[in-house]
């Protein structure tokens, strides 16, 4: 089977296969024999030729945290028989607006810009209180604030779309 | 000693302090808000009773229903841990006037430590160095900005009430002064109830240097050397070791004999830690007085073999301390990390949520203080401190290396934490070399190394692909596929694969 | 100092090297039989290889297949841990053969100490006290029987390959020697290849005291100080304590030095263990040498704060030891137990199987070393000690109360294992006075103890049918059934009965 | 629902009744409230009357061996709408005639008694070789030996019957 792995903005063409018992897992045109255990849900063993590594994995739909040796990765997993391709167009839709999602509940202490500003990636446009400490909610790339969705003093859910920037 | 001590709060401390009366034989009791049910401290204790709502307000600062709790269940102790109510002056004297032993400091040396405008003033009188600044409220912004005039900048507005890093900011440019002013004010209001603010030089690029002292009810006062609790973020510590790098034994003896000195000007006994801002020259200069146990006392614990939770509980039961100075003896150094459910790559947000896997370190030299376990909701309403890890060695290099070595064994899975970023400064040569300011975070540590992982990158990749397979194959079928079954295959590059896999088996 | 360092062992042991090799920043590569994919070593290595089928015949005793690999794969060095092949001068040798460094002893020394009678011969030559015995191996019945006659019963028969209390049998009358005979000649066969037997003196009640020595390859040896190894079960360690009750600072130093004799007397370096029996009027007599790290390290690590694996690596490596006799210093007491999968209720039996949920235990003065974790199987093939808890504390009782403290956390889920009997030892007032000896576990403590568990029997009752009920209740409805949700209720005794809960609640 | 649970050969009728998210459980004639969490599988924190237990369960079938504060028990619960009663013939019946059943696979070293021979509790009968280890199968009770049904040498697997007691 085949799918599309989105990691730091890379989307990676991988193919796995299972061969009597074994692995083999084509990243673009690298190929892989690899030894699987899983003793536990949420972990795997890999030995790959001779190398071993504990990854634990944390899924939610197509999202997939990853620890690698407790190296953290975000990935997105599509299976190219159930999607469509994640087109180029599509990828570059996604750099070009982007929707600023909580992350988890709070309420919003402060606004500090407004629709039509001008922000420079880093810049602080939201300040959320949640578990007791106030979070800056920073822009995550140059570019202009479409919509600010929330107001001062609103309680937010976590997953609560709190702006769009583009 | 005592008949039943009650640990009036949760997470890692409250199951630290279990621990300890579990050693020394004392029936344990704690509380527990709604939204801790399920919290580790429930289930360590022997009696746990529901206190109330998932807010700290209506739960762990009730003051009156905790101490009515305690009368009714024969408790005649309340360990108070750090945060919540152990340093509450009122508290201390409720339980006193009930009858029932704080095992902390007098009531009256939380109260006059506990404002830093006060405690300002004491140890000038004392005799002890302070940060220039005022030791009054400021009325308004024009006040501010006199005395800002008057220090140079950087200044610092800090809340009266405040500590532990919370209700404060630093001001560098005049213009600066009116939000900082604002929010400060608002801080300290929703933290502390007290919205009062007051100024102090902003040192640039200090260190952070604490000393643990140690007193009973007679008057005998120690102190159990200094910790290093540079590095920062957000004015919160993260990292904290002992010794420090800095500190040589005449300057720990200076400082500890300040330390005991502030401490003795408050009639104080029980655990307690005097802060200091140690500048460039090596002046070191009185922040605050830390009225409670802390969070970072298991580094002191590591380097002198004394358990500081059993000597409160020896001390607020009226014994003499066990140990004299003399009986003190620093043995290598120890450092501590805290995890915080947070995510180091996304502005160290604070992630709760369900742990799904949890594999915690062990082996020479490993303490875990955890306040989790597999299957536990972080939940929402409090600190995303969820456990620290402290490692102890002969030197700081054996003592930072079996850290990243521990670092590497711990997993979190499921919320996300700072593991990632600590398993950084631990690789970071500015680190090892003890070249730290409580800027380093920002200034130093490069943010490129959380993810720059080289091939692990790759396995990434192949594991998010493999674990997409498998689950859907499970789906199908309601159970992982047999990975050691044995298939007859019969396509012959297939095979040749299979052979490759064995042969890298040997 | 290495280049690849391989780890030839599986289990805690292997999981303790492997630490210890990625504190100082050596890369590990291991090895694993068929019935070891899953296994812990295996996970943390950073390579790991198949050796085998799961018989350590086949796979971890594989001599050539082992060099072969390391030589294939850039091994420059091999820690063989305890057991296997780690008291086999043939693969000391073989690795010296083949240009790779064999971090332990040199292979004439695990010789000359394997040989129980010929080590005895030594010993005696060194002026090293043995027990009265015989130095050359018993050809029959008739020799033993003229043998006891001049000893006087009871006697003890010893595989002279043995150690680690296996191949030995006890013979306390005429009658027995016999089947004795036979029984320990087919033990020592099957356990170490040589069926030869020789005879020494039974010590009655003796303790069984050991001294850990360090040495390099340029004859410095240094001693440790000692552990306290008496409680025993099969003639196999269970519990081990440094330092023991019974030696003062002036028998420490005769112990010591008479260790350091004995090693130095097989030109000694790496570390290793001097065996002593002690009888009730103090007088040591040397036992057996264990050319190799002991199970029990850790305790004397704790007291000590020596890494000894650490040290291993700089001797092989070429290095000088680091310390010398006088940097040597103890600090308090620390103490191990073995956890082995076995069923205290029933013998002893062992019990492999799948471990559900593992809670290990933290705080501190805790070390854990586990070779285990939770969703693991463990393998009938091999040992059954699963993991060690070791304690430290500013002294015995600390330590001891720690211990206890530790084992109660300690949670080991779908396997059995010894962990309730090791807490009946903590409570035991015997094991508190320290008056043990090698038939403590036999005479002294009350198996009683181990379920005479008062209310928690009802607990165990009221549990077995709630998880009954909330079986079938999510059999049926595929899900567990919401227990903090809300419902209205009609049954007004249901009422009372909920608002009493509540009320207990507060 | 009501079960009868076995324990160190007593047995005990407990009913269990949720009621409103909390549990009512009797145990013969005492009523419990229990305030029940349970985060992970095989893993119960209940609350009593304000004492707080762990409770750590592996099942097999109608055996479950348990973990209270990690002081272990054997228990046996047989629900009462779906077995008979446990009647108190069957439970002398078991104390009468007991198989000795092999709790792991090994291999037989040596037999230590014979059918008809009569032995005490605790001595040993059978020679297992288990795990590296000689281990001892010892009579649970005092009685006759009614039948051996393995030999020396025979490699044996886990629940196979070594012998039978009574």
């Amino acid at each position: 089977m085949a799918y599309e792995v989105k990691i730091d903005d890379q989307i990676y063409r991988v193919e796995v296969e299972e061969d009597a018992g074994a692995y083999q897992i084509k990243v673009g045109d690298r190929v892989y024999w690899v030894d699987v255990a899983q003793p536990q849900p949420y972990f795997y063993s890999l030995i790959i030729n001779g190398h071993s590594y504990e990854v634990d994995i944390s899924p939610q739909n197509d999202q997939r945290d990853i620890l690698v040796e407790g190296k953290a990765f975000h990935t997105e997993v599509y299976d190219e028989t159930r999607k469509p391709l994640l087109s180029k167009k599509k990828l570059e839709f996604l750099e070009g607006e982007q929707k600023i999602v909580s992350s988890m509940p709070g309420k919003v202490i402060s606004i500090l810009a407004q629709p039509g500003h001008q922000v420079k990636k880093g810049t602080g446009v939201i300040v959320i209180q949640a578990m007791k400490m106030e979070n800056e909610i920073k822009a995550p790339k140059d570019g202009e604030i479409k919509e600010i969705r929330v107001t001062e003093g609103k309680t937010i859910e976590a997953g609560e779309v709190l702006l769009v920037i583009a | 000693m005592f008949r039943k001590v009650m640990v009036a709060n949760r997470g890692e401390i409250a199951v630290r302090i279990l621990r300890a009366l579990k050693e020394v034989g004392i029936p344990t009791l704690t509380i527990y808000s709604e939204a801790d049910r399920n919290s580790l401290h429930v289930r360590m204790a022997e009696e746990a009773y529901c206190i109330g709502p998932p807010p700290a307000e209506e739960s762990y600062l009730q003051i009156k229903k905790i101490i009515s709790l305690a009368k009714d269940k024969g408790v005649d102790g309340i360990h108070p841990g750090y945060g919540f109510l152990a340093e509450n002056p009122v508290f201390a004297q409720a339980c006193q006037e009930a009858g029932i032993n704080f095992i902390g400091p007098p009531a009256y040396a939380i109260e006059a430590m506990g404002s830093k405008t006060r405690s300002r003033e004491m140890m000038q009188d004392a005799g002890v160095p302070v940060v220039p600044g005022t030791t009054k409220p400021v009325r308004d912004e024009a006040e501010i900005f006199r005395l800002a005039s008057d220090l140079g900048y950087p200044i610092v507005l800090k809340a009266v009430a405040g500590g532990g890093g919370k209700g404060m900011r630093v001001i560098k440019r005049a213009a600066e002064i009116k939000s900082a002013f604002r929010a400060t004010q608002s801080e300290a209001q929703s933290a502390f109830g007290d919205s009062a603010i007051y100024v102090e030089k902003y040192l640039e690029n200090p260190r952070h240097i604490e000393v643990q002292i140690l007193g009973d009810k007679f008057g005998n006062l120690i102190h159990l050397g200094e910790r290093e609790c540079t590095i920062q973020r957000r004015h919160q510590k993260v990292i904290e070791e002992s010794p420090s790098v800095l500190v040589d034994e005449e300057m720990r003896r200076q400082m500890g004999e300040t330390a005991i000195r502030a401490a003795r000007a408050v009639g104080y006994f029980s655990a307690g830690t005097v802060e200091f801002l140690v500048d460039k020259h090596k002046n070191f200069y009185f922040l605050e007085m830390n009225t409670r146990l802390q969070v970072e006392h298991p580094v002191t614990e590591m380097v002198t073999g004394i358990d500081l939770v059993k000597e409160m509980l020896k001390v607020a039961a009226g014994h003499n301390l066990t140990y004299r100075q003399e009986d003190i003896k620093f043995r290598g150094a120890a450092i501590e990390c805290r995890v915080y459910a947070e995510d180091p790559l996304n502005n160290f947000f604070p992630c709760p949520g369900k742990i799904l896997s949890l594999r915690t370190p062990g082996g020479p030299g490993v303490r875990d203080d955890t306040g989790v376990y597999p299957g536990f909701e972080i939940p929402i309403y409090y600190d995303p401190l969820i456990s620290k890890v402290i490692t102890w060695g002969r030197d700081r290099e054996e003592a930072i290396h079996r850290m990243a070595r521990a670092l590497q064994e711990y997993v979190i899975n499921g919320v996300k934490t700072i593991i990632p970023f600590l398993q950084g400064v631990m690789e970071d040569k500015h680190f090892l070399q003890g070249d730290i300011t409580t800027e380093y975070i920002d200034q130093k540590l490069h943010r490129g190394s959380l993810v720059d992982a080289g091939y692990f990158k790759e396995v990434a990749v192949l594991a998010a692909a493999l674990d997409a397979y498998r689950t859907e194959i499970s789906r199908g079928t309601n159970s992982f596929p047999k990975i050691n079954g044995l298939k007859m295959v019969d396509n012959p590059w297939k095979m040749t694969g299979r052979r490759m896999l064995l042969d890298s088996r040997l």
